[in-house]
């Protein structure tokens, strides 16, 4: 399905900032909030993993029902190493990425595991 | 005239800075002088030599010295700041703000130009044979006296926000154009052979643009007529134009954006 | 450490030396009669020496000036400050950065430059940027036009809670001085209004400018700070100001100095000397101020000279910004601050071409000649407002030279400041001594620091600026390109006894110190006020009152003036 | 227990200072007053596990190394790099910054903030058009109309509205929320737009063209039925409020500066309040994220003329995002070392950026573990500014407030000034050596 992926802030997220360690870092940001309409259509229920995909990369991330619904075709991701998997490095020359607004296409991975950011970043930038 | 060729040996993955590659600079030296003035890697001083092999003779005056670059600079920037005469030729590519603040002369570049070139431009020639980065003949910077006389030839697409704050002269996209073009500007004649993203002419108080198709038109542009092979800051199109007025999101918007009828 | 400058050409005016070889003795950083022992000598055989130059009013530091410097980086490209010789690098041609700003003034053989208007919820913002102003002393003035506690007291007619609450915010801000901006017209421009005339009414808190100016007035004397109020009336810029500008000077008559100093100090006088009533028939009513002014004690002013540069006009006169917005279209900053005062920015090109503006240069100059007694007309432009203060030597210039300010009429600018102004037929020309006064010994007088600031006699500072101008070679009505010269660097640069500068080059950065002033009131008067102030902070400020003061931390090298009001009950 | 009042709370641009912290054997055992956020960050000072030595990437992982041999380390990479990085500052004291800045100055490299990837955009649009803006305390005494563009403060800024704007009562709103109106836009309906009056639901990406709408409306021009996703009527009663309001704010959030047309959107928002001021006055205020990023941008520009991504390697300040920010520089490969203060860019940076961080030598001042102490070479633990160690802050309108110290750090821990410093003298000890 193609949609507009919004990547952001939340509280969840916010509160886990000094727990970057911990799993509850992974549980508040390598989520996917889904307008609950569009879930349907995927069929995708809570706690599915998803594959998100961008012109530039994809990630797994686990789907969650949205709480600020309705919006049809629009997804979140926690602005986050999983979301950065997918955001544009394009600036147009101000010198911000392109965080929102991004065309992205996501398809149900249910057998996929979330990484953990060490295993995310191993997997990116073999370090 | 007379030409300095300067032949790539390297191009450092930091950058140069070259404000030193201008005529102004050449004139009345020796190749081996030109071979040793500064250029800029980072934060460390070295010399034009130790990117390029430089021959030939300079001129005796900035207007009769003209620059020869053979192979890629894409990642040099600030060559032909401030020319006021003379010429530049570049093989390749070209890096960010080429011919910034740029009086006069003439410069071609053969293959495309990274964003911020020709900035606050006032007179002089300009063709690039490829395509043109985001900001091409912009205002710097918080400036609102952007690119103010001379004209910019692109033959193949532009980035966004080109013109900014333009105050006049032309500026001219044989291919598509991205979003921006002609932000806030003021003066002077934008022509867009090709597609215009959304926004074009956001902001613009004066001036004239001209696109041969656009992706939308802002809420601020009011159509005005439509008129059959218009002829517009003297010269002449074929086929039918529709004409808009705007950026009225502004009260003084007196710009005028014309979109040819497909 | 001791110093001994010999042989100069000496212009004191405080200690009435006008133009007499006399060697300056400087031990421990205080010019003295004797020195003791081994020292360094500096022969200045004519050579120009001065006292260091005071700067009474220039917005060169401060949250606004950072917002200016902030809003406009082609001004910071315009004119780069490389880093070299162990000096910072830096950037601004009309709103130079900290650092430059500092060696700036230094090279110009400045020593102390106070920054006149400082919001007070903002004084943290100044006294950290003052502490990277190195070299020069320095202070700040906090706001007081819109303050809420201030018109709530004059509205209850309580002029000793008042007077206690002024001495509190002083102190809380680590300020010096009492600034006054467009008296109620930053709190009506919460509304979006102004207040134009001194008996508009300030919305919601049932007083008037003219009892915010006088009720200030009053109690500034009653505090016995060292300056007066400090003072920028009511319809600045406008045509046809010039009648508020009198009528609110005319307010302060009567109040009684505390300090043998005038009660008054209007500030930027050429934006407040317009005639006319629209920029068509704008004309300069510089004679009449300077009427006003010859025949009175209680008021010193400086010119707010224009310089005819593209400056950046910042001030705390939030609606006067919205209007020249408005003219020009430029970028507009606002910033109004809550219960205090309502800064505002915008870009400035004065052009010579225009012929406003042309009046507006020459009314500056005019103030400065029909203005008999310098010491009653100091020089500033208001810097930025006017123009950069790196066109002092410029200004210095016109005043020492009547053909060259005829070249300026004939040649570079508009006609128009010809029929607008009386400057053509001004033929007096400033002596080295009046340069003397009104770049340092008036302000030193009129802030009440003449004690340590503004002279060479013994017991003050060792500031001292030596120039490269040989009064017996140099005749400055006809020389005055080497007059403007010879002030843009000095030869010397002497701070508490230092070599500073030498030959124009900065040779050290010392931190300079940072005066403010703590009248102590009354025990009791202080505790009651309080009591309002911090009832007053839960409701509407958004900070809690124990974060508002500004830590000492914040003054590097703060030099505290206590003064004794504890008369004030 | 030590009861410490009127804290500053260290986490967001609102810098709430009325916190209540109670602290028992060094242990934080309330927070009183703080939100989610805060709360968080406050109870995260009784994590375990702290590291206190620096740690150094070798052949076979990290191992300890002394705070000397770090700043040796970190001094010998700047001074060997031709373009070095300072990326971060947005978690630190001023009084951090300012040598962070010094020391950008000393080796020739570029220093940049989180405002690159955060306001930036909100910078370059006042330097185009300006900043008609007011302190939050002005807001609390007279706003009846607060607009809240792409920020979701029930998310970002939680005691933003309760502090400022929809509930207190002010001087001339005696009545507090029943005196104000909120209208949210968006492109979600998010938790902030459920206790809005009206809410908008834009089109993502159009933020532009809506504001073009609205300014076209209040400037007597004509709009088409639908703009942005939103009916014209809509368009216009939004506007009406706007215009009638006595004191109207607008607070604009990420969600303009990083949808498509980042600085024109916040660019033309600019030039709408400009223009309401013809009719009532109008303000705007940025919702800036973390606690410090204002203050950085304060002295970086009193410092240096410019508000970040600031270029020293010429000897003097050059300033042009999108050319000198942090995601360019990285990701054309620009810069050849990067040293990170109080930032996260491996988790906040587009991969292709993060890619060269990996690459080139790195390292970062951080106190807690992160993606970027992952990645980088090099990790100095510091104490915890604002919690740890007193210094200014700057809040979202730029009213600079004395954090508060409240607790020791673990013996051992250098605040980021003092490594900062340490790393400063010896960076010139090389360089005189050299």
């Amino acid at each position: 399905m193609n949609v507009t992926l919004i990547t952001g802030r939340t509280i969840k997220q916010g509160m886990v900032i000094e727990h970057k360690d911990s799993t509850m870092y992974t549980d508040a940001n390598a989520i996917c909030e889904f307008d609950p309409d569009d879930m349907k259509k995927l069929k995708v229920s809570e706690g599915d993993t998803v594959e998100v995909s961008s012109e530039a990369g994809a990630v797994f991330v686990r789907a969650v029902k949205s709480l600020q619904s309705p919006h049809k075709n629009i997804i979140f991701i926690p602005m986050g190493p999983w979301a950065n998997q997918i955001t544009s490095p394009k600036t147009d020359s101000v010198g911000m990425p392109s965080f929102k607004g991004i065309p992205a296409s996501v398809k149900l991975a249910k057998d996929k595991k979330v990484l953990t950011y060490p295993e995310l970043l191993k997997q990116s930038f073999g370090k | 005239m007379k030409e300095i060729i300067l032949k790539v040996i390297s191009q450092p993955t930091v950058g140069l800075e070259a404000e030193n590659i201008a005529p102004k600079v050449f004139a009345c030296k020796s190749s081996m002088e030109i071979a040793g003035l500064p250029i800029y890697e980072g934060n460390r001083e070295r010399r034009l030599g130790d990117f390029f092999d430089v021959s030939g003779e300079a001129g005796e005056a900035e207007a009769e010295t003209r620059i020869v670059i053979e192979g890629d600079v894409r990642l040099t920037k600030r060559i032909g700041q401030g020319m006021r005469a003379g010429e530049i030729h570049i093989k390749g590519s070209a890096g960010m703000h080429l011919g910034s603040k740029m009086r006069g002369g003439k410069v071609t570049v053969e293959g495309d130009c990274e964003a911020f070139c020709f900035q606050e431009m006032r007179g002089g020639v300009v063709h690039i044979k490829g395509n043109a980065g985001n900001y091409l003949g912009s205002a710097t910077r918080g400036n609102w006296r952007g690119m103010r006389g001379g004209t910019i030839t692109v033959d193949g697409n532009a980035g966004s926000e080109i013109a900014t704050f333009m105050k006049g002269g032309k500026i001219h996209v044989k291919g598509d154009c991205a979003s921006f073009a002609g932000v806030h500007m003021n003066k002077g004649f934008i022509v867009i052979d090709g597609r215009a993203e959304r926004r074009i002419g956001a902001e613009m108080i004066g001036g004239t643009i001209v696109a041969n198709e656009v992706e939308a038109m802002l809420a601020g542009f009011k159509p005005v007529e439509t008129v059959k092979a218009p002829e517009i800051e003297s010269e002449k199109f074929t086929g039918n134009y529709k004409k808009y007025s705007g950026d009225h999101a502004d009260s003084r918007a007196k710009g005028t954006v014309w979109v040819k009828i497909q | 450490m001791e110093l001994e400058i010999k042989n100069g050409v000496v212009f004191d005016p405080l200690n009435k030396v006008d133009g007499e070889k006399k060697d300056i003795l400087i031990r421990d950083g205080r010019i003295v009669e004797k020195l003791k022992g081994k020292h360094d000598v500096i022969d200045a055989s004519g050579k120009l020496v001065m006292p260091g130059g005071v700067e009474i009013h220039s917005h060169f530091a401060g949250g606004k000036e950072t917002a200016g410097r902030m809003l406009r980086p082609e001004d910071g490209a315009r004119t780069v400050y490389p880093k070299r010789n162990g000096l910072r690098s830096g950037s601004g041609y009309s709103m130079p950065s900290s650092f430059t700003a500092g060696y700036l003034y230094a090279q110009m053989g400045y020593t102390m430059c106070n920054t006149p208007a400082m919001p007070p919820l903002f004084a943290r913002h100044t006294h950290e940027e003052l502490g990277d102003v190195p070299i020069v002393d320095k202070s700040a003035y906090p706001t007081f036009d819109g303050n809420w506690f201030v018109m709530r007291y004059l509205k209850e007619g309580d002029p000793d809670k008042l007077a206690a609450c002024v001495a509190w915010f002083l102190r809380a801000t680590k300020g010096l001085v009492i600034k006054i901006v467009n008296p109620g017209g930053t709190e009506n421009w919460g509304w979006g209004k102004n207040a134009v005339g001194i008996d508009d009414p300030v919305i919601g808190f049932d007083v008037t400018p003219a009892q915010i100016v006088k009720g200030l007035a009053e109690v500034n004397e009653r505090l016995k700070l060292p300056h007066s109020i400090h003072l920028h009336p009511n319809n600045l810029g406008k045509p046809g100001n010039i009648e508020t500008t009198v009528e609110t000077l005319e307010l302060c008559r009567e109040v009684k100095s505390a300090n043998a100093r005038q009660t008054v100090y209007l500030t930027h006088a050429q934006f407040h000397s317009f005639g006319g009533d629209s920029w068509k028939n704008f004309e300069s009513k510089a004679d009449e101020l300077a009427k006003y002014i010859n025949r009175c004690d209680h008021v010193v002013c400086d010119t707010g000279n224009v310089t005819l540069d593209e400056t950046t006009t910042m001030t705390s006169d939030g609606p006067m910004e919205y209007f020249l917005h408005n003219l020009t279209h430029l970028k507009w900053v606002n910033k109004d601050v809550e219960l205090e005062t309502a800064p505002g920015i915008t870009p400035f090109i004065y052009s010579r071409k225009n012929p406003v503006h042309s009046v507006q240069w020459a009314i500056g100059l005019e103030l400065a000649l029909l203005i008999d007694d310098p010491f009653k007309v100091l020089l500033a432009t208001d810097h930025p407002n006017g123009g950069p203060f790196t066109r002092y030597p410029r200004i210095i210039a016109w005043l020492m030279s009547e053909p060259y300010r005829r070249y300026y009429m004939e040649e570079r600018v508009h006609k128009g400041a010809q029929k607008g102004s009386s400057l053509a037929t001004l033929d007096r020309e400033y002596t080295f001594s009046d340069i003397a006064v009104v770049t340092r010994a008036g302000q030193a007088k009129a802030l009440g620091l003449s004690e340590l600031k503004g002279h060479l006699g013994v017991g003050a500072h060792g500031d001292v600026a030596i120039y490269d101008i040989d009064p017996a070679q140099v005749d400055p009505s006809k020389d005055f390109k080497a007059v403007e010269k010879g002030f843009a660097k000095t030869a010397y640069t002497i701070k508490d006894g230092e070599i500073i500068v030498k030959d124009g080059l900065i040779r050290a950065t010392p931190q300079g110190r940072t005066y403010w002033a703590n009248p102590v009131v009354d025990h009791e008067l202080d505790r009651e006020m309080l009591k309002d102030v911090e009832q007053y902070f839960k409701k509407y400020y958004s900070v809690n009152l124990a974060n508002y003061p500004v830590q000492k931390e914040y003054l590097k090298r703060g030099r505290e003036i206590q003064i004794d009001a504890r008369d004030v009950k | 227990m030590e009861i410490h009042t009127d804290v500053i709370c260290p986490f967001c641009g609102t810098l709430c200072d009325d916190i209540e912290v109670h602290v028992e054997n060094g242990r934080v055992m309330e927070a009183l007053n703080a939100c989610k956020l805060g709360n968080a960050k406050f109870m995260s000072m009784n994590k375990k596990n702290r590291h206190i030595v620096p740690m150094v990437r070798g052949e076979d992982g990290f191992t300890e190394t002394t705070i000397e041999d770090a700043v040796e380390r970190v001094a010998r990479m700047l001074v060997d790099a031709k373009k070095p990085l300072l990326y971060g500052w947005a978690t630190t004291e001023c009084e951090a910054q300012s040598v962070g800045i010094e020391l950008a100055e000393e080796v020739g490299g570029v220093i940049d903030s989180c405002a690159s990837v955060c306001h930036g955009p909100s910078v370059l649009a006042i330097q185009d058009v300006g900043f008609p803006s007011v302190t939050l305390g002005e807001v609390k005494n007279r706003a009846d109309l607060d607009i809240y563009w792409g920020s979701n403060p029930m998310h970002a800024h939680p005691r933003h509205m309760s502090r400022y704007s929809r509930y207190p009562r002010g001087y001339f709103r005696e009545r507090g929320q029943q005196d104000r109106t909120v209208i949210v836009i968006d492109v979600r309906r998010t938790d902030t737009a459920g206790i809005a009056d009206k809410f908008l639901q834009v089109s993502p990406g159009d933020d532009y063209e809506l504001v073009n709408a609205f300014r076209t409306l209040l400037n007597g021009g004509d709009i088409p039925d639908e703009v942005a996703g939103i009916a014209k009527k809509d368009i216009a009663s939004a506007l009406e409020l706007m215009k009638t309001c006595q004191f109207g704010m607008l607070f604009f959030g990420v969600g303009l500066t990083m949808s498509p047309g980042k600085h024109r959107n916040i660019d033309n928002a600019i030039s709408l309040v400009v223009d309401l001021n013809k009719y009532t006055k109008f303000n705007l205020i940025p919702m800036r994220g973390h606690y410090n990023v204002t203050g950085f941008s304060e002295v970086l520009t009193w410092q240096s003329g410019f508000p970040f991504g600031v270029d020293y390697t010429r000897g003097y300040p050059q300033y042009n995002p999108g050319e000198t920010t942090s995601v360019e520089l990285l990701s054309r490969g620009e810069v050849d070392a990067v040293f990170v203060v109080g930032s996260d860019p491996a988790a906040n940076f587009p991969k292709k950026a993060v890619e060269h961080l990996a690459k080139i030598p790195s390292a970062v001042i951080e106190p807690h573990e992160t993606p970027t102490t992952y990645l980088c070479d090099l990790n100095i633990p510091s104490a915890i500014a604002g919690i740890e160690v007193e210094g200014t802050a700057y809040r979202m309108d730029n009213v600079p407030i004395r954090m508060r110290k409240i607790m020791d750090a673990p013996a051992g821990l250098y605040s980021d000034r003092e490594i900062l410093e340490m790393i400063l003298l010896k960076v010139r000890e090389i360089k005189n050596g050299a």
